[in-house]
């Protein structure tokens, strides 16, 4: 599974992409987040109010609670702050 | 309610030109009684603000901007739309956004452009970053409320 | 609510650069976040129509488009505004009326023009002659009770 | 006292401005427009509709109901139709 960061998410995390293996048990958006929580410091800093974090798989938005599918990518980003 | 109209969506790191944008919806035709420009601008906030760097994702930005006018074309009977979002570094001064709507009447004019540029702030990924004056590491600008609000008031 | 701003007033007889007209309000500027133009052009309606003669009061013309001015920047926090309408013969497609309004929040940059062109269209000493395709005798546009009804949603 | 005039209002009287000598009675902008139609038939078809007519006195607006004072200039036209 692709994921893309941007803005403070990517910036804390560190990286603006990668590919990960999700367990099988990880289903919806926020198992997804929950999990990726687990995989380091820089992960939990970035996605600690996870509330706050916009999901988009194949470029739609989508809640917390949409089950994941098998999008080709899978974005996390801040709120959007253009115009 | 609008008829056969292609929008134009551009995302860009180059500034745009108004004049061109209105002239490329009203050449030729005359069926055109109003246009709307909305010019949105990089302000350096009392001095304090250096330059904005605007992020954006690359195939979302147009896909939601596309999304936004379309919108905007199924709501109000406009014979032309254009929006451009600028991406990269801007200077305080320098332009960010635009959208231009033409339409035979004005208020549908006024109406789609507010539309847009409030759906813009609130659903299309761009993010800002503020560079101040001094060498120090820039701080992401806080989704505004206030635009949130915005966006509902049009539901 | 504006402070220290001269608004720029002008009735003439040639057309206007909305280009430039922007860069009058914005060069060198940096607390001005957004801009908004209205443009007001000469319709064919479907083809009936070949030029309006528009006919004015010099001197009251130019008087009630600066206190319909005053007004918005007694009521919106703006950092410039232009007004600026034609008279004589207009042909279809060309330019009659522009109205640009500049400040730090795009609402009151919306909301001001909009404003104005709505005082506009039913408080200033302008008057629309119709000349059709055929060589026959114009015939004058009635005021519309939409545009009476539209300055009334300002009070 | 001079008037001018202008649109329809002009076209059917037939003249841009004039110098009139308002009689003594004629105090009011009504009275003043009541006056004018009896001044001939091109008056009477510009003026038949007395109620739709605007009239500005030194180029403000007012209402028919308004005392005529010594202004400079009246003037008499149809509802505006610019913007």
């Amino acid at each position: 599974m692709k994921l893309v960061y941007f803005s403070w998410v990517r910036e804390r995390i560190g990286k603006e992409s990668e590919e990960v293996d999700l367990p099988p048990e990880v289903t919806t958006v926020a198992e997804l987040l929950a999990w990726l929580k687990t995989r380091g410091d820089e992960y939990a800093a970035a996605l600690e109010h996870q509330d706050v974090i916009r999901v988009a798989l194949d470029m739609e938005h989508v809640h917390h609670s949409e089950k994941l599918g098998t999008p080709y990518e899978i974005a996390l980003f801040p709120p959007m702050t253009g115009g | 309610m609008s008829e056969h109209v292609t929008p134009t969506i551009r995302v860009q790191r180059a500034d745009f030109d108004v004049a061109a944008e209105i002239a490329r919806l009203t050449d030729g035709r005359g069926d055109i009684g109003a246009v709307v420009t909305f010019t949105g601008l990089c302000r350096d906030e009392q001095g304090t603000l250096n330059a904005l760097e605007i992020e954006h994702y690359p195939g979302m930005a147009e896909r939601q901007i596309a999304s936004v006018v379309e919108q905007a074309l199924e709501r109000w009977p406009l014979t032309g739309i254009t929006a451009v979002h600028r991406f990269g570094r801007i200077e305080t001064g320098e332009n960010i956004v635009l959208v231009v709507t033409a339409s035979a009447h004005r208020q549908a004019a006024f109406d789609a452009a507010a539309f847009v540029m409030d759906f813009l702030k609130t659903k299309a990924p761009f993010w800002k970053k503020e560079h101040g004056r001094a060498d120090v590491e820039g701080k992401w600008v806080a989704a505004a409320r206030a635009d949130e609000e915005s966006s509902k008031k049009w539901t």
